[in-house]
């Protein structure tokens, strides 16, 4: 009781702390006082990496690190969730009955499953143009998979065809940013044209990087959901 | 009954090809490209549980039947739509809800799909669930039990433009 | 001279991470030799920036984005010392690895792994603090998934561990990121050196109020004392060698990310330091105290390593030159003595099958070169002359004797921790050594690929006892480097 | 009067009416006793809302008519399978229909089948 | 501009109702109902967000926010029926 | 300025999860509440008055938009909420295999 209290007024003080050291120091929504990095991004990203979308731009080409950094915490996220999941099946004897899905579930996942499919390379495809980018898509091409979990108690996806695809995107990734290095003494470094902003085949390596990013993301999604998956069977 | 492997992968790509030029909504060269590219990488991973029919389903008749049954079926919801609204609205609450059995003579599971989802998407009914030819269908205000009259005031005509269009 | 871009050392374990699943499924034992070969990569690169950057501070700016609006790697003498340090120990954890870890996934174990050795690297050598955020990430998840590794007996306690340690390392990362925010919003910059020049302009409630929040964030990492629940949990249920790297590399590369940060916002001397002593010696003592009660070999280890962070703390929170050399210094020889220590134990636990200190009774006559290689470990962090951790706790002292009255009560506080380390290593060894063994039959020692790296390990803290002025060489000019501030430094860029 | 205005005006009447039939489904999910009821107005009501609403404002701006659409006919085919499934599930949790109901012809079918299941 | 006041105070209206009942719904089911004609609503709303402020972006993320709240619905909807 | 109210809420509620909660499946839950209060915050502090998606297509300028380095920071860390939050229940799956039990007072066989 006494710990549950003090932790509260804890908490209480924490949130106040937050919140008015915010509200007083950081008004909301003012006109940009500080003359911060991101007004370079803002005035010049476009010319400088010819992707519409600064975010992207942001993520793909200032701090590109950054997201090969990222992708490597969802690497290593997932392959911890292998790590610590490996072998953990339950013995064939104890296995769970599960309900099937019904006709409908699984004609409908028959159905869309190209069409999410086709959603995801859409939005990662476009991450320089529109507010997608390569988790995104990812995100989407891992839910396609999920619903064909969802509709069939007994789909598994082929591991080694997975661990293969993961394996040349993510490599792709490092060998654009090592390539860089070769070809300009910086890593990750755009050495491709910027072409004219706002089309498909514009601001260089970031479509590149985009599509391994996406299809990288996917598949290591649905790996966690798998393993996920595999311990309950 | 079902097409070969190759209609059936051409099929799917068209179709998903169409989906992107939807999705893109431009004819720019580039996008084109690309769309042709992935709409055949991932034709290839779904073409064989994406349709059974293959490029048959591109039958005049057939789409034709289809390019008929939209108006239909919408107007046919707006219908059902202000029905249930009526129901809603009215303060006494004038709902009968049962689950009723119908019965179906479509044999493939697009078909049966297609059916399904009109009923559910027609408001006062809902499919609950398929079990080969007979469907479970939550109705708001029951107006027969019996399985022949239910089927044809629930999914008679819909049933009619299914087999046309799936089968 | 050969020159390596220190991004490699980032780039080619990650593409070597990304390439090994996929040759394991064609080459089932390849993944020990790659990722060997990774290792080595950086060790011989972490040894070229070090010699390098003892001239002139190596910086690689990322994407050809200069600073502040890129990410640039700065690698100053600590920096690169800390890099080698880090490439040196996750080498020889590998000799050290083959029996530990039979029972999980070795594949995913190797990768894990590698991705462990990125992540710390680049905590040392990033010039960003978002970046550094993002190799915190790497480094902590990595080591989550390490933590739960391990099968067998100890299993219910690792991932007992690893909940624990999740849960407390989450919401360290989360404060830390409030604090990049706070930062951020008070700055509009992200660049450590850019920030170093722009928070004496900026809001004082802000930036006191990102600091608070980075060092609660930082200091779990750290093993600072209210947030250091996780750590004897989590070193004694891991496999023997996830507990080296834990106690030489992980907490290593998280103290080091929060000296920076505090030496870079305050440019170094303000009442932040004052704190941080404090918190400092309370951990020194909770430490060393709570070791002397332990009956579990690893357990008491691993107390012990939290008095050793504090004492660390305590060195740089001295904020003078020599303090920080002995500080530097500690912090090397903990990280070999410690490791050296682990591993040891670990060979014991493995012959014996129990971590009870009282079966380690006759241990001498049973397995002598390892109880010996234990010895010189225990010695070195004891401070006992001749050895690694006699030559730092003589430096810190005298440091501290620089920072006047309240310098002097820190050295016989330091002193006396020294002493209660002095009876709870003394006491293993005396049972190693002096008791009559219950069981006198000779335990098989443990193969040369595991010794080797105990005997290179001791090897170091003997020259670092006898020979120091290799090691100063180094440290001086490091410890110059924080003292500057390291802004001033990376703004060079 | 051009075609375009047209188009507006009938893109705002599609809108208004779907904001109205959202609120109608909204209305029925609040109103309505029980869960299978309550799907019946929800979903329904509201695809129809999200279906007239979407294609309205794709019609007041003819360039966005084709994702417009596109959106449009996602939540046609996605949502009834949704809502299906959801009947489905709340049927076999053992949620009881509305206690006048006329009629239960799936209780006896799911037991049926539970039976010759039972004894295979 | 009156119109899209009007028109939002009508969906306004409709999501609080459909926020009580997922607040107060007895069941489990209930609450998704509520939820699932929440999601629809947002997509709606998404688009006409998309339409005021002229924004043709809106309508992808509309897009992906629709796959991911089908999604969602069905997978709490196969856990109930036991079949995850 | 309720944003910022907002963020600090969540982070508070998550907080407050993960130190009083006992169910180990509900501090995961608080974890990413306190994830999604600081992404909340992050993004805040980028906005300004009226300003609107940093996406420079269809004529948007450069002087409308808003702040687009919080919105990349916030993307990274949705990843990283996304991978703590997926090992974290992998190990409660193997917790619970262990001990039985999702109850957090009860796994602590070892002292803090």
């Amino acid at each position: 009781m006494i710990k549950k209290s003090i932790a509260l007024i804890l908490i209480a003080i924490l949130f106040v702390a937050i919140f008015f050291t915010l509200a007083n120091d950081l008004p909301f929504g003012d006109n940009r006082t500080t003359t911060g990095v991101s007004d370079k991004y803002i005035y010049h990203g476009v010319n400088d990496t010819g992707a519409s979308n600064l975010v992207t731009a942001i993520v793909v080409n200032y701090r590109g690190f950054d997201t090969l950094g990222e992708v490597t915490v969802l690497f290593v996220a997932a392959t911890g969730v292998g790590a610590v999941l490996y072998n953990m099946g339950r013995p064939a004897g104890k296995k769970r009955k599960k309900t099937e899905a019904s006709l409908i579930v699984r004609t409908g996942s028959r159905i869309l499953f190209p069409m999410m499919l086709l959603f995801g390379a859409y939005i990662f495809v476009h991450g320089h143009l529109t507010p997608g980018g390569g988790f995104q898509g990812g995100a989407v091409i891992a839910t396609a998979f999920l619903f064909k979990y969802v509709s069939d108690t007994r789909y598994h996806i082929d591991h080694n065809k997975f661990t293969a695809t993961e394996s040349v995107v993510g490599m792709t990734f490092a060998l654009v940013g090592i390539m860089g290095l070769l070809l300009t003494g910086y890593f990750l470094f755009n050495f491709l044209p910027n072409g004219s902003p706002g089309e498909l085949l514009s601001a260089g390596i970031i479509p590149i990087i985009y599509v391994a990013i996406g299809i990288k993301v996917g598949a290591e999604l649905t790996g966690i959901l798998d393993n996920m998956m595999e311990v309950e069977q | 009954m079902t097409a070969g492997n190759v209609s059936k992968y051409v099929y799917t790509a068209i179709i998903l090809f169409l989906l992107w030029i939807v999705l893109t909504s431009t004819f720019f060269w580039e996008e084109i490209l690309a769309g042709l590219v992935l709409s055949a990488m991932v034709a290839a991973m779904g073409y064989s549980l994406f349709t059974d029919k293959g490029l048959g389903n591109f039958s005049p008749k057939r789409l034709a039947y289809f390019l008929v049954y939209i108006p239909v079926f919408l107007w046919d919801v707006i219908k059902a739509n202000l029905d249930v609204a009526y129901r809603v609205l009215s303060p006494k609450m004038p709902i009968k809800p049962g689950i009723v059995e119908i019965h179906t003579d479509l044999k493939s599971d697009i078909a049966k799909l297609g059916l399904a989802n009109s009923i559910t998407l027609t408001p006062g009914t809902l499919t609950l669930d398929i079990d080969d030819d007979r469907l479970f269908i939550h109705w708001i205000y029951v107006r027969t039990t019996d399985i022949k009259e239910a089927s044809e005031e629930i999914g008679g005509k819909f049933e009619r433009y299914m087999k046309v269009i799936f089968e | 001279m050969v020159n390596i871009d220190p991004t490699l050392m980032i780039g080619i374990p990650l593409f070597m991470g990304f390439l090994i699943p996929s040759v394991a499924i064609v080459w089932k034992n390849s993944p020990r030799y790659l990722a060997g070969f990774t290792i080595l990569f950086n060790l011989i690169a972490s040894t070229l920036l070090l010699i390098r950057s003892l001239n002139a501070p190596v910086i690689s700016v990322l994407g050809g984005w200069q600073p502040p609006y890129g990410i640039v790697f700065v690698a100053g003498p600590l920096g690169s010392m800390l890099a080698l340090l880090i490439s040196s120990m996750t080498m020889l954890t590998w000799f050290y690895l083959p029996p530990h870890i039979k029972e999980g996934n070795e594949t995913k174990f190797y990768m894990l792994f590698i991705l462990l050795m990125a992540g710390a690297t680049g905590m040392v050598l990033t010039g960003d603090l978002f970046n550094l955020f993002v190799f915190t990430e790497i480094t902590s998840i990595a080591s989550f998934s390490l933590l739960a590794y391990s099968r067998g007996k100890d299993e219910k306690e690792a991932v007992e561990a690893t909940i624990k340690y999740m849960i407390i390392g989450s919401l360290s990362s989360a404060f830390f990121l409030i604090g990049i925010a706070l930062l951020y919003g008070a700055t509009g910059t992200l660049n450590m050196a850019d920030l170093a020049s722009k928070i004496p302009s900026a809001n004082h409630n802000l930036v006191m109020m990102a600091l608070a929040m980075i060092i609660t964030g930082l200091g779990i990492e750290a093993e600072m004392f209210p947030l250091n629940g996780w750590t004897p949990d989590a070193y004694t249920g891991a496999t023997h060698p996830v507990s080296v790297m834990f106690a030489s590399v992980v907490v290593k590369a998280g103290f080091f990310a929060l000296i920076r940060v505090v030496f870079l916002i305050f440019g170094a001397a303000t009442e932040a330091l004052q704190i941080l002593m404090i918190f400092g010696l309370l951990t020194l003592f909770v430490g060393e105290s709570s070791a002397l009660r332990q009956t579990d070999l690893k357990r008491m280890l691993a107390y012990s390593s939290i008095g050793q962070m504090g004492l660390l703390l305590v060195a740089f929170s001295l904020n003078n030159q020599t303090a920080l050399v002995g500080g530097l210094y500690a912090m090397l020889n903990h990280a070999i003595a410690k490791g050296l220590l682990f591993m040891a134990a670990g060979s014991f636990i493995f012959a014996l099958g129990t971590r009870d200190i009282s079966a380690l009774n006759g241990m001498g006559k049973r397995m002598p070169v390892t109880s010996a290689l234990f010895t010189i470990g225990a010695f070195s962090i004891m401070g006992l002359p001749f050895f690694g951790g006699f030559i730092s706790k003589i430096v810190i002292i005298a440091g501290s004797m620089q920072a006047g009255t309240e310098g002097m009560l820190v050295a016989i506080l330091i002193l006396s921790a020294s002493l209660i380390e002095l009876v709870y290593f003394l006491r293993v060894v005396h049972r190693i050594w002096m008791r009559e063994p219950e069981d006198d039959s000779r335990l098989k020692e443990a193969p040369f690929t595991q010794m080797f790296p105990m005997i290179v390990l001791a090897a170091f803290v003997f020259l670092m006892g006898i020979y120091p002025q290799a090691f100063f060489k180094v440290l001086i000019p490091a410890a110059q480097e924080l003292l500057r501030g390291l802004g001033t430094m990376i703004g060079g860029a | 009067m051009n075609f375009y205005t047209v188009l507006e005006y009938i893109g705002m009447f599609l809108v208004f009416v779907g904001a109205l039939f959202l609120f109608l489904g909204a209305l029925g999910i609040f109103r309505l006793p029980d869960v299978y009821n309550r799907l019946q107005a929800g979903t329904k009501a509201t695809t129809l809302g999200a279906f007239g609403a979407i294609i309205g404002i794709g019609l007041m701006r003819p360039e966005w008519l084709p994702k417009a659409i596109l959106i449009a006919v996602f939540i046609l085919m996605t949502n009834p399978i949704s809502s299906h499934a959801l009947a489905r599930a709340s049927y076999r949790r053992g949620i009881k229909l509305w206690d006048r109901s006329v009629v239960d012809r799936y209780g006896p079918y799911l037991r049926e089948k539970e039976e010759k299941e039972g004894k295979r | 501009m009156t119109f899209w006041i009007v028109c939002s105070g009508i969906v306004l209206v409709a999501v609080f109702l459909a926020t009580v009942r997922a607040i107060a719904g007895p069941t489990v089911s209930d609450r998704l109902v509520a939820v699932d004609a929440l999601t629809t609503i947002t997509v709606a709303l998404m688009v006409i967000l998309g339409f005021i402020y002229g924004r043709e972006i809106y309508l992808d993320v509309a897009l992906v926010y629709a796959v991911l709240a089908f999604m969602g619905v069905l997978i709490v909807a196969r856990y109930m029926e036991g079949g995850l | 300025m309720i944003y910022y109210m907002a963020a600090a809420f969540l982070i508070a509620i998550g907080i407050y999860a993960l130190m009083l909660k006992k169910n180990m499946i509900k501090m995961v839950i608080g974890l990413s509440l306190m994830d999604s209060g600081v992404n909340l915050l992050l993004i805040s502090l980028g906005y300004i008055n009226g300003g609107t998606a940093p996406i420079l297509l269809n004529g948007v300028k450069p002087q409308e938009v808003v702040d687009p380095l919080p919105q990349a920071l916030v993307l990274t860390n949705v990843v990283i909420g996304v991978s703590v939050t997926a090992l974290a229940l992998s190990v409660i799956i193997r917790v619970y295999k262990h001990y039985k039990t999702l109850n957090s007072d009860k796994v602590r066989d070892m002292k803090w």
